[in-house]
């Protein structure tokens, strides 16, 4: 999962990682209030969890009391994003922009620090454009990260004196944050760097491992981190779901098969309203996905399953008790294969559906009928 | 032949007593795996399908198994996959889906550092159709499994059986079909296989089912262009629609930053000369093409 | 640094070892409050660091109020050693007694943990009559003990059930201690098995490390620590000491040096009062060091300093300083050689001392001194 | 010749700014020793003695030292090490006093697992009189120390200077001084170096300076007893009156349960045919006996 940039600032805060001083406010009549105690200029920073903040308006510098309230009411009612929540924080006049980042290299089998002294700018972008300004060093996950390879990537950033010791011991906090929390990514962007040979965090992202929740510090799910409810809802369910905007509402299972089936719908012209993986752990679960797919509003129901755990006869049985459930209002298409497929075939035909044996045939009767073509 | 595992490697199953482990060790025994030995603390002196258990792999030593199939939960992956290491087993496959990332990290470098070929998380394990099964593969599906000579590695499950099912349905049958599995850090990648598939004389070719994310099918095109693997390698890669930036199924299937783009895949492997299907129908022509009158045996 | 036994199961409640329930107590008349408190029989317990403390006399069960108090105060003046508080612990009716214990190999550089079913003897004796029973799992200090290395030792000690899943936590636990602790030694012996397939720690052994007392937890100096005042003294000074009970005082520099006169006086036929280096860092603390053989009722001093950095003329002033400052009441004698030496005979030669330039002749003239010869 | 160091071998120091540091390249260099660069964080630029400094070690690479001497604080002398071992170095001496005991564990494993040669904590270093030192030695009093053919380790430091004199006294050199020291679990042990004595052809025989407590002096008995060291050994060892479960001196000096007792190293030493003096005054006569005419060159 990924925390908001205040809660991974929070995270920053406890662990001494320099951060702006700042306020959380959720209505844009806080905003002046907020601003008036941490002194202007300030910069108002919506709370969201998609990238490009900046591009898409969401971040402003408010420099006095007059505009700060209708510019944060420009935040909050943004058309780009939902917005819940502005930071409000301290503006910076940094000298430098620096980008640090802890993650993993699945090659190596070991954890990546990467530095840059040219900040500000995504990674992917400086990694495509200019190379050789990431400095990178890597360590085994069961030693950790040692000092000295702080110290050479403080000095390989040409920091001198103060600011090389201060780089170092940010260095090993945002270390402590990747091991302690279980982190996938840690990453600072852009640190300022400051004058007097300070630094301080200008943005802040952690995406945490869900696999370690169990043995880390609680971040529980909560309604904010999803775009929609429907989401929000599906990942209390634990079903794998995501929102699109098409016509055809996916409810498949295998993280592969379901991708292909994606790539399908498109490949025929068609579109996905959602994608939806009801195998694994919960291929009996039927009557609960479908209602997510219900929830939107696609035209179609395209199912498709091939499972060897997750047996064709109880997705076939469980699929039958959804729609005797559900009643819904819309087609469904199933291509349901696998373990025990043939009585999985005489489960579906006997509740009136017909079943397909082959995926493209299905993704095109699908897209037929989105299109408006007959059941 | 086959790679990993034939009828006479000497399988042990790690939590054996459990219900998967269990219903599955049947099924293995059933297609012909040498299962010689299972484990459950707690549970020695007991059988399991006719199979001995033991508290620990050590006290299960007798039995000298060479490989281990673990049915543990994720959070114990790593303790387990690191005593079937000290005890000396070279040849692990782990099911479970779920493994902490950084227990994931520490097992691919024990796996690395003693030269053990650690199989998943998140898979559905390696069959050598006709011999022998770590994991779970519905074998007895004869429209879907085969026994021939195509080499098949995986990151998928139910998509697997789609397309092995389009192979057998074009006349082609598998030797060894290894699901590396969907992680973002597994155990054993695309490119650490296909030395094992080039020294198998039963393997004429490779199909790759890969999927955007990572970089493995980009080492494997890498791997046939410096000529490490010189068989017909064959691809076909899921998620050319999939968006940018979102977590598309396996956790090891996330794009980010123009790295790891389907669209990358497929270039470096048609690059390096490997026949890339992006449609699972292009797949049986592609196969006839490439492994020409080769056909189930 | 060792802890006392109370002290050690403190840390162990803490890491969820079971320990009996007890009560600390400072005098005799406590004892019976303590003991109704927790129910007879009790086991009483001298809290002192030295071993052997069942032969001894320092550990007795009483079993009714009545004699409580005097088992106690039995105790309390026992004549084998300074005792100054005592631990009332329930007692416990065992089925068996186990040992376990984590500590280093300094040879395969790795840590060790040790197990046998036949405990409550020293692991030392059973090493020694039945080592064929003493289990031993090693592991790497960075990659730490893992369950299965635990599970291993509780199979191999034949227990079952719920038994073994209890000794698999306490080895962690254990574990735990020794790497979060930075212990040298952490030992439970005996560990009392009980009926029911529990387990509870009978005793407690816990070292830590001093060199790295600034990175855990502290255990600060105190001087129920030392059997002596003048070794309390010695090692808030930071002087290595030991007290003994013969006739020179020892005054040199270099461990593996003050050990040869050490041997050397014995040889000679002679008796040591205390061992004291003021060699390493507290070269220049001659009259600190001084002060300490003079709170011995030692007969002579004797100084031997072979120094590199430890110069020879500094230590030989501070040897001069010191005689000035303190005016021993008994005779002084001098070997002091290395850096600068010829200027150290020169500086002792002034304050009329006569320079040794042998260690042997020099041992010989303290133990002639210490026998009543002139000096 | 000589092992570990000689005129020739490049030698870094790592903490060269402080006060330790600055004053003892100082004395290596009018040894003649080949310092070739010295690392202090934060002084990179400066130059100390006329070496050269650096933040860190990878900076100093263009020197390409061999063996890095550390004047480094115990509780950063891990990381030290494993600084100078991630840029190739495999000689490394640190004379630390205090290194924490789990520190000395990683230590020394890392060590073992890439074969370098990691000398102390708690020593005076190593030197090859006449030649080079890393450490501290007060090499120009001449009756202390003399070139020669007589190889030395030690436990201690003033120890070490009160035996050498004495075999200057009689007569003889030293090809190599290497002070293990006296840290319960040391960088490298007496039967590591014996093979590189046994190599050496300016080496005739070696001296062990021991004391009680640990295995060291045990293990160099079976080195000499199983053949891997074939040249005459000559032991000193001291502690044969400490008492026991006291900790004597270093930190490794403590006898516990009957073993690392002064008597069974005696009797394990004496029995593989070493040559043991238990005071200093017998050492002459044993040198003598072992290495006859063999006198300072």
């Amino acid at each position: 999962m990924r925390l908001f940039e205040y809660e991974a600032k929070e995270v920053f805060r406890r662990y001494g990682i320099p951060v702006p001083e700042s306020a959380l406010i959720y209505a844009p009549e806080e905003a002046e209030g907020a601003a008036g105690k941490l002194g202007y200029p300030c910069v108002l920073k919506a709370q969201v969890l998609s990238g490009g903040r900046g591009k898409a308006g969401l971040v402003k510098v408010v420099s006095n009391p007059e505009n700060t309230a209708p510019v944060a009411a420009g935040i909050f009612d943004s058309p780009a994003a939902t917005v819940d929540a502005l930071l409000v924080e301290q503006a910076v006049e940094p000298e430098g922009e620096m980008y640090l980042s802890i993650t993993v290299d699945p090659l190596s089998a070991r954890a990546l620090v990467m530095a840059s002294a040219s900040g500000g700018v995504e990674i992917e972008t400086l990694a495509a454009e200019n190379p050789e300004k990431i400095l990178r060093e890597s360590f085994d996950i069961s030693s950790g990260l040692l000092e000295y390879q702080a110290r050479n990537i403080a000095y390989s950033l040409h920091l001198q004196g103060g600011a090389a010791k201060e780089m170092v011991k940010i260095l090993m906090s945002l270390y402590g944050i990747f091991r302690d929390l279980d982190a996938e990514l840690v990453e600072i962007n852009p640190l300022f760097s400051l004058p007097e040979g300070t630094f301080v965090a200008g943005d802040a992202k952690l995406i945490l491992d869900d696999n370690a929740a169990g043995r880390r510090e609680g971040f529980p799910l909560r309604r904010e981190y999803f775009e929609s409810e429907i989401e929000y809802r599906a990942a209390k369910e634990g079903i794998p779901y995501l929102q699109f905007d098409g016509d055809i509402s996916l409810m498949c299972a295998g993280a592969g098969l379901t991708t292909t089936v994606f790539d399908l719908v498109h490949y025929e012209g068609g579109t996905v309203a959602n994608y939806l993986e009801f195998g694994g752990p919960n291929y009996t679960r039927a009557t609960e996905a479908m209602e997510l797919c219900l929830a939107n509003p696609s035209k179609v129901i395209l199912a498709v399953t091939f499972g060897t755990i997750a047996r064709a006869d109880v997705m076939a049985r469980g699929l039958v008790e959804a729609l005797d459930r559900l009643k819904p209002d819309r087609p469904i298409v199933t291509c349901i294969r696998g373990t025990n497929e043939e009585e999985a075939v005489k489960i579906l035909s006997a509740a009136g559906l017909q079943p397909f044996f082959d995926t493209e045939e299905a993704v095109r009767k699908a897209v037929a009928l989105a299109k408006g073509g007959e059941q | 032949m086959s790679i990993l595992l034939d009828r006479s490697t000497r399988v042990l199953i790690q939590g054996i007593t459990g219900k998967e482990g269990t219903f599955w060790t049947r099924h293995m025994l059933d297609l012909g795996t040498r299962v010689v030995a299972g484990v459950t603390p707690g549970k020695e002196g007991e059988s399991c399908q006719g199979v001995p258990v033991y508290h620990t792999v050590r006290r299960a030593a007798e039995h000298e198994a060479e490989a281990s199939l673990l049915f543990v939960p994720p959070r114990y992956t790593k303790d387990a996959v690191f005593e079937a290491l000290d005890a000396g087993i070279r040849t692990i496959v782990t099911v479970a889906d779920g493994i902490p990332l950084h227990d994931a990290l520490q097992i691919r470098k024990a796996a690395l550092s003693c030269g053990a070929h650690i199989i998943g998380g998140n898979t559905s394990g390696v069959i050598s159709p006709g011999k022998a099964m770590m994991g779970f593969f519905p074998y007895w599906i004869e429209r879907v499994y085969k026994t021939g000579r195509l080499g098949v590695m995986t990151r998928s499950g139910s998509l697997t059986n789609e397309i092995t099912a389009l192979a057998v349905r074009a006349g082609f049958g598998v030797s060894t079909l290894v699901g590396v599995g969907g992680d973002p850090v597994p155990g054993c990648r695309f490119s650490e296989m296909l030395p094992l598939y080039q020294d198998d004389p039963e393997t004429e070719g490779v199909l790759i089912i890969g999927e955007l994310g990572g970089t493995m099918e980009e080492e494997a095109a890498e791997a046939l262009a410096s000529g490490v693997f010189r068989k017909p390698l064959l691809a076909f890669v899921c998620g050319v629609y999939a968006p940018e930036g979102k977590r598309m199924g396996h956790a090891g299937a996330i794009v980010t930053g123009g790295r790891g783009t389907v669209n990358g895949k497929i270039r470096a492997l048609e690059k390096a000369g490997a026949l890339v299907a992006t449609r699972p129908g292009m797949l049986p022509g592609l196969l006839n093409q490439a492994l020409g009158e080769e056909k189930t045996t």
